[in-house]
């Protein structure tokens, strides 16, 4: 806990250095606003102001800075205001009893966390399973690694829509799968590459002793690999959902339109309430903060149990 | 009867029709189970009918036509839009006052099908869209929003009379200060919002009686939701499962789309059709479709449904 | 169905090919190593080939790769536009960006224990979060040329370079920091002489990171908005058209540029870390 | 030592290793006897092939010429026959385990009954001194434990033949020492046959009744020296004429085959 | 060893470790003089703090307790005019840099002329017999060559004190034997002051001028041993009873100090 001050004064800094840049950022804004409010201000037509730059409108107009502060659609909200978004939409949601209505962030959130866990699901299944084949079969490495790495660079948004369709064509409803399949994908791959150094781990000597007890290779593989792979599982596992979340994100940006918290950042977009997207971002960096917490904890619990030295 | 429909876009007050036919038991009355798929940004009617997700879907005609024109052989079976919503915002203060002096300015308009009757537009008043020129329009693949606009990344950019253009009052930007080009105005307007089917599937009678008492329900709702625009916008909001909308915001959009669809019955009238295929033609360089489309429209469902 | 079976029967001959290789004594000469993954590239085709002229599976659902091969020829004008301006402009860029700046953001920090204890729990906790939702916040910032793609891409890589260089430079083993103090050197001798090379396989490590993550970056924010070209604007609205042979042409592009744009990062790392045991194998 | 059927017999034994550099002679022609009781050491510089050779016994790499018998057989199937115990090193021991289950590891996979594997932890953790550790983790334990515990192992499947490479080369001297002592007095209790790899001339002397010196590249015996010393040997013995007779011919041995190249 | 002023010289040097189970003792009331031109041994069993009282002398480690000088300086002024050079127990070359390369390092770094560093890199990888691997990297190097690499690194900028610490444990007694004598001509044609940490009695007693025995927890100094052996000293000196003699002092000086508990 050495780090709690440090990561404090750091946390500190960032919020006022976010405080100091709402001012420039949102001098335009606050600027339209007077004008048609009917304050004078320099330059006086909107389309004079854009010639010219934040820092001289906010010389000219010192009067006019608050006012970026508490903007209804600001280009950069503070901290504040996205607290109080973030707040309106989740505890105050269920302090009303509608934790899980369509408005509430609650019920977005979980709607994200279920196709992020389905995907995290499969892909850590098809991870595993590779890796297995991979540090078995040399066909399996030779053939299948590299293609690992170049499925990564496609863009998977371009699949997203075709997934959809084809999955609805092979007879699967809803936006749940087809968003599982693609945050499957992007999770798949850590752990894959994770579980193969896992898997290969042990040492040279340690595969010699099994030999000398004239060992099957099930029983290679579950006294010796499984167990000596499980660090590098965790520390993929962490990776993975992480990498899990950003898929079902990535996969309700163009494809959702309807719930999850992919959705609230597109149509926040759409309907052009920056706030609406700041909390669903906050939003999903919570919940990515809970997942990875939660496994951080149960490797520390798993590991400690298992004898290995913190 | 199970029947799939496949919104253009999401849940709002412009599909108002069918989900007041759905929620006032309308196509429960003809023996339909109707499911309503919302769309989004990225997902293409065109594409979902293709693979089977969906029965019927709500598409733009230059869309529809271009997609058969690509093998996918899509038929109007009714449409509800009499009228085009569409039209080009801009800011008064650029100099803009008629269509030609769009020339040398920045324009957002938005892709995924929507583009075409823009580009025939263009094409008819001979503006490129290659670049900012004495004789060319900067195009802006415009996102979601009326933000370019606000924050002058655009002079101009596409609205709907039922949705955009209110985001962009609602920022607190006075009418006097912009002036709007509706393509209905300028001639140019092609069909929105029209119902569309696979053609091979209107040979199966079972199907077009389907699709029959589909229409003729939905239409019902839409008649229901012009003469009650204020609860059709409430049960709109209801079934919106993204809980962005509105109250004010649907209850204005249904008023605007009120306007939209009076006047018709369902039933594609022909002029429009071929004012739309027109317009398409003349696409200029590169236009949406090349030739003539055969076949893209049927009265077979209206006549039947509307009797 | 005769293309399935062929490509079933392809599929499985291709395999028994490479498994055999695989047992042989070749199996780690260079011919083979190359030949062994690229069959396999090969057979997925073959068989995606004859999925969907075996199965008629319609063009507008899922083109087959002939056809994408095809489209891919005689669009490479369009291609190429796109090619320049997301990821030339908005990835390259961006990725060249963030990256540096990572690298002397952690140069900087590292100076101070108190710092760096401050950020890289931040950084980590950052660098696991899904930063692609700026994307639409960003375009609104930056307008809608490649100058926001490439903020969007500088955000994405900047934590994981980050996270990486700071580790790195806190790799050295204590002995060799000893050993400089022994030689009574300065910070910034021992930062160039000690540090930075031994932080250089973890700096390679955050670049091949960043690499994938550029590109996602990149195309992702072009659905928020763009000019009229790039391979997002393409792929979105290749879908809107039912233009799916573009758009897959768009993919096996992206595909082609993230693969070699990986290689790049990882033939300079073997150059530069040629020491490290990982690369001596 | 009465017994003239050799337990380990090796005959002109060659090793080849294909590497990317081309070829390396591990051993060449190799031939040597090991009878029931012995305590073998094994001593050479680096590279010269008393791994191999060992592993060769413990058929974990399989001779490219001649021939080598253990108790008869093929070194593969005496291994089938789970006939050797084989110390490594290091510990080896498995982080993840009890020290109790480590030693439990070769009785699991040989299907011993939970009772008899109980039973048979306590015995060898007796015998190697460590009755009250079985439920530590190999990281509590000092290196010296360690390397008992790994004996522990070894010993646990009660296989007639010991092979240890090195078993203490990580050590101190005084916990060598110390090692070297227990080491002795569980040889003489159980008389098992060991063959036994180091670096350390004293220690080949103080433990062996046979000491091997080999030669490098390619790895060949070039003496075979029969300790006089008695069985009963105190730490003392080390500094007794006759110890540093034989250190001495063994450290002339090993000057011989050490061609000076490092 | 005619001089009287001590190159270095620690009085009643304390330090403790703040450590999360509490402070450690690691050297206590230590208390030590080294003249010009001795080559001093440290030997003591694991954890003593022998290489705790080295990092001291090189202002690696500050006591918390007592003076040391080094020169008549603290050992902070002493290491910025670099008085010495330190080889720790792995060789610790950089990998990314040639065996010659990893000698002008420190050339480097004080600031030596171009045509300086290569003439002194060609020098000492001459005394250390490895002339000709200059361009080689450390891991195509066996091991002795690399810790010969790192003493060549140690001398190259010419200090008068060598700070060694256990530099020959990881390798195998042949090598270990050579390199010891190559030392040793090397401390005498040089006259440099070294001090040098061991595990092996053998070895200590056949460098050294002088043999610190240690005893640990808190780190003591149990015995000074001035070694009456010549300077000139054959391998074969090892068994002479002279030697045997010392080790057997030597031997015994541990063994008291040592708590048996490992
Ligand atoms: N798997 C292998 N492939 C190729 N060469 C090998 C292999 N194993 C050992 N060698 C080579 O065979 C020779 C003998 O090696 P071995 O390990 O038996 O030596 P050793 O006497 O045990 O040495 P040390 O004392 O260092 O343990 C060495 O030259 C080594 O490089
Ligand atoms: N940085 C440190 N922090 C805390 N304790 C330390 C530190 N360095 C050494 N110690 C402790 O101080 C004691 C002396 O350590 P030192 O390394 O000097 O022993 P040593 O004699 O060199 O042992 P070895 O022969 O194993 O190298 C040990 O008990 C060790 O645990
Ligand atoms: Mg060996
Ligand atoms: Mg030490």
């Amino acid at each position: 806990m050495r780090n709690t001050w440090p990561v404090l004064v750091v946390l500190g800094a960032i919020a006022a250095l976010w405080y100091l840049a709402v001012a420039p950022m949102n001098i335009r804004g606050a600027l339209d606003q007077a004008e048609r409010a009917g304050a004078v201000v320099a330059p006086e037509t909107p389309k004079a102001r854009q010639e010219v730059s934040v820092w001289r409108l906010m010389i000219d107009n010192p009067d006019h800075i608050a006012a970026g502060y508490s903007l209804d659609r600001p280009r950069l909200p503070t901290p504040v205001q996205v607290g109080e978004e973030l707040w309106k939409s989740t505890v105050g949601m269920a302090l009303r009893g509608r934790a899980m209505s369509k408005r509430s962030l609650i019920y977005h959130g979980w709607v994200t966390l279920q196709a992020t866990l389905w995907g995290f699901l499969l892909g850590t299944a098809v991870g595993i399973l590779g890796a297995v084949a991979i540090v078995h079969w040399r066909v399996m490495d030779m053939s299948l690694m590299p293609w690992a790495i170049i499925s990564q660079t496609v863009p998977i948004v371009a699949l997203a829509p075709m997934i959809i369709v084809v999955s609805a064509q092979i007879g699967i409803e809803g936006r749940a799968i087809p968003k599982a399949i693609i945050s499957a994908y992007l999770c798949y791959f850590p752990v894959l590459v994770g579980m193969v150094k896992g898997l290969r781990a042990p040492t040279v000597s340690q595969i010699d002793l099994l030999k000398t007890y004239n060992a099957s290779a099930l029983q290679g593989f579950l006294k010796l690999r499984v167990p000596a792979s499980l660090p590098y599982l965790f520390t993929s596992l962490k990776v993975g959902i992480a990498a899990a979340l950003v898929g079902t994100i990535v996969g309700e940006l163009p494809t959702g339109a309807i719930s999850g918290l992919g959705a609230r950042i597109l149509i926040g977009d759409q309907f052009g309430t920056p706030l609406a997207i700041w909390a669903a971002l906050v939003a999903a960096a919570i919940l990515a903060g809970v997942l990875v917490t939660l496994l951080d904890l149960l490797q520390k619990i798993t590991l400690k149990r298992m004898g290995f030295r913190q | 009867d199970p029947v799939k429909l496949q919104l253009k876009w999401v849940t709002q007050a412009q599909f108002a029709g069918y989900y007041v036919a759905a929620d006032k038991g309308f196509y429960e009355e003809e023996g339909l189970d109707v499911t309503i798929l919302p769309g989004g940004p990225d997902i293409a009617p065109e594409q979902v009918i293709a693979g089977g997700g969906a029965d019927v879907i709500v598409d733009w005609m230059p869309a529809a036509l271009a997609a058969r024109e690509r093998g996918l052989a899509l038929v109007n079976i009714a449409q509800p839009f009499k009228r085009s919503g569409m039209m080009l915002t801009c800011w008064k203060d650029t100099g803009i006052s008629k269509p030609e002096d769009l020339a040398n300015h920045t324009l957002g308009v938005w892709f995924f099908g929507n583009e075409y009757p823009f580009l025939s537009w263009m094409s008819q008043l001979g503006i490129s869209t290659d670049g900012k020129s004495e004789n060319g329009v900067e195009v802006l693949k415009q996102g979601f929003n009326v933000d370019p606009l606000l924050q002058r990344q655009a002079d101009c950019i596409s609205t709907m009379t039922y949705n955009e253009y209110w985001q962009v009052i609602d920022a607190g930007v006075s009418p006097d200060d912009l002036i709007t080009f509706k393509y209905e105005d300028y001639g140019v307007a092609t069909l929105e919002d029209g119902l569309y089917v696979l053609e091979e599937n209107l040979e199966d009678p079972a199907f077009v009686d389907k699709m029959v008492r589909f229409v003729r329900a939905s239409m019902k709702g839409w008649k229901w939701a012009e003469e009650n625009p204020d609860e059709a916008a409430m049960i709109v909001l209801d079934n919106d499962q993204t809980g962005a909308q509105t109250e004010k915001h649907q209850k204005r959009m249904m008023g605007e789309i009120a306007k939209l669809t009076s006047g018709s019955d369902g039933t594609l009238d022909p002029a429009d059709y071929e004012r739309t295929v027109r317009i398409l033609l003349a696409g200029g360089s590169d236009p949406v479709i090349t030739k003539e489309p055969q076949g893209a429209w049927t009265h077979a469902i209206t006549d039947k449904a509307l009797k | 169905m005769n293309a399935l079976v062929f490509a079933l029967v392809f599929w499985l001959g291709a395999w028994a090919l490479n498994a055999a290789l695989a047992r042989s004594r070749w199996h780690a000469t260079r011919p083979v190593r190359i030949f062994v993954p690229v069959l396999f590239g090969v057979t997925l085709l073959v068989l995606w080939e004859g999925i969907v002229r075996g199965l008629d599976v319609s063009p507008v659902i899922l083109p087959a790769p002939s056809r994408v091969a095809q489209t891919f020829v005689v669009s490479t004008d369009t291609l190429w536009l796109d090619f320049r301006q997301t990821v030339l402009k908005g990835a390259l860029s961006g990725y060249l960006i963030g990256c540096i700046a990572a690298f002397l953001t952690a140069i900087a920090i590292d100076r101070s224990s108190f710092l760096t204890r401050g950020l890289l729990p931040i950084g980590n906790f950052v660098a696991a979060l899904p930063i692609v939702g700026i994307a639409p916040i960003l375009v609104s910032w930056f307008g809608f040329d490649w100058h926001s793609k490439a903020a969007v891409v500088v955000v994405m890589v900047f934590f994981p370079m980050l996270v990486n260089t700071v580790q790195g430079l806190r790799e050295t083993d204590p002995m060799q920091r000893d050993l400089m103090r022994t030689y009574a050197a300065g910070y910034l001798q021992t930062l160039v002489k000690l540090r930075l090379p031994a932080a250089m396989p973890f700096v390679f490590n955050g670049l091949k990171i960043a690499t994938t993550l550029a590109l996602i970056g990149a195309i992702v924010a072009e659905y928020f908005g763009s000019p009229i070209y790039g391979m997002g604007f393409r792929i979105s609205t290749g879908v809107g058209s039912l233009s799916i042979d573009l758009v897959w042409a768009e993919i096996a592009v992206a595909a082609l540029a993230g693969t070699v744009f990986y290689g790049l990062v990882a033939w300079a790392e073997r150059l530069v870390t040629f020491w490290h045991p990982s690369q001596r194998g | 030592m009465t017994e003239t059927n050799p337990v380990i017999s090796a005959r002109n034994l060659d090793l080849v290793f294909q590497t990317n550099d081309g070829p390396v002679q591990a051993l060449k022609d190799v031939a040597l006897d090991i009878e029931k009781g012995d305590f073998v050491s094994f001593i050479g510089p680096s590279g010269c092939g008393k791994t191999t050779f060992l592993r060769v016994i413990a058929a974990l790499e399989h001779p490219t010429g001649g021939t080598v018998t253990v108790n008869g057989m093929t070194p593969d199937e005496a291994r089938r026959q789970r006939a050797y115990g084989y110390v490594f090193q290091a510990a080896g021991l498995f982080p993840w385990r009890t020290i109790a289950r480590n030693i439990k590891l070769p009785l699991e996979i040989m299907g011993f009954s939970r009772a008899e594997q109980d039973e048979r932890v306590e015995r060898v953790l007796k015998l190697v001194d460590l009755d009250g550790f079985g439920e530590k983790y190999p990281w509590q334990l000092s290196g010296g434990m360690q390397q008992r515990a790994s004996i522990a192992r070894a010993l646990a499947f009660d296989a007639d033949i010991l092979l240890m490479d090195e078993p203490f080369g990580a050590l101190d001297e005084i916990v060598r020492d110390h090692l070297n002592e227990q080491l002795l007095a569980l040889w003489e209790r159980t008389g098992k046959t060991i063959c036994f790899v180091t670096h350390s001339i004293p220690e080949a002397v103080y433990l062996s009744t046979k000491i091997v010196v080999m030669s490098p590249r390619p790895g060949r015996i070039t003496d075979v020296i029969e300790s006089p010393l008695p069985k009963e040997r105190p730490l003392d013995i080390r500094d007794t004429p006759e110890f540093l007779e034989i250190a001495h011919r063994v450290r002339e041995g090993l000057r011989a085959g050490h061609a000076y190249d490092d």
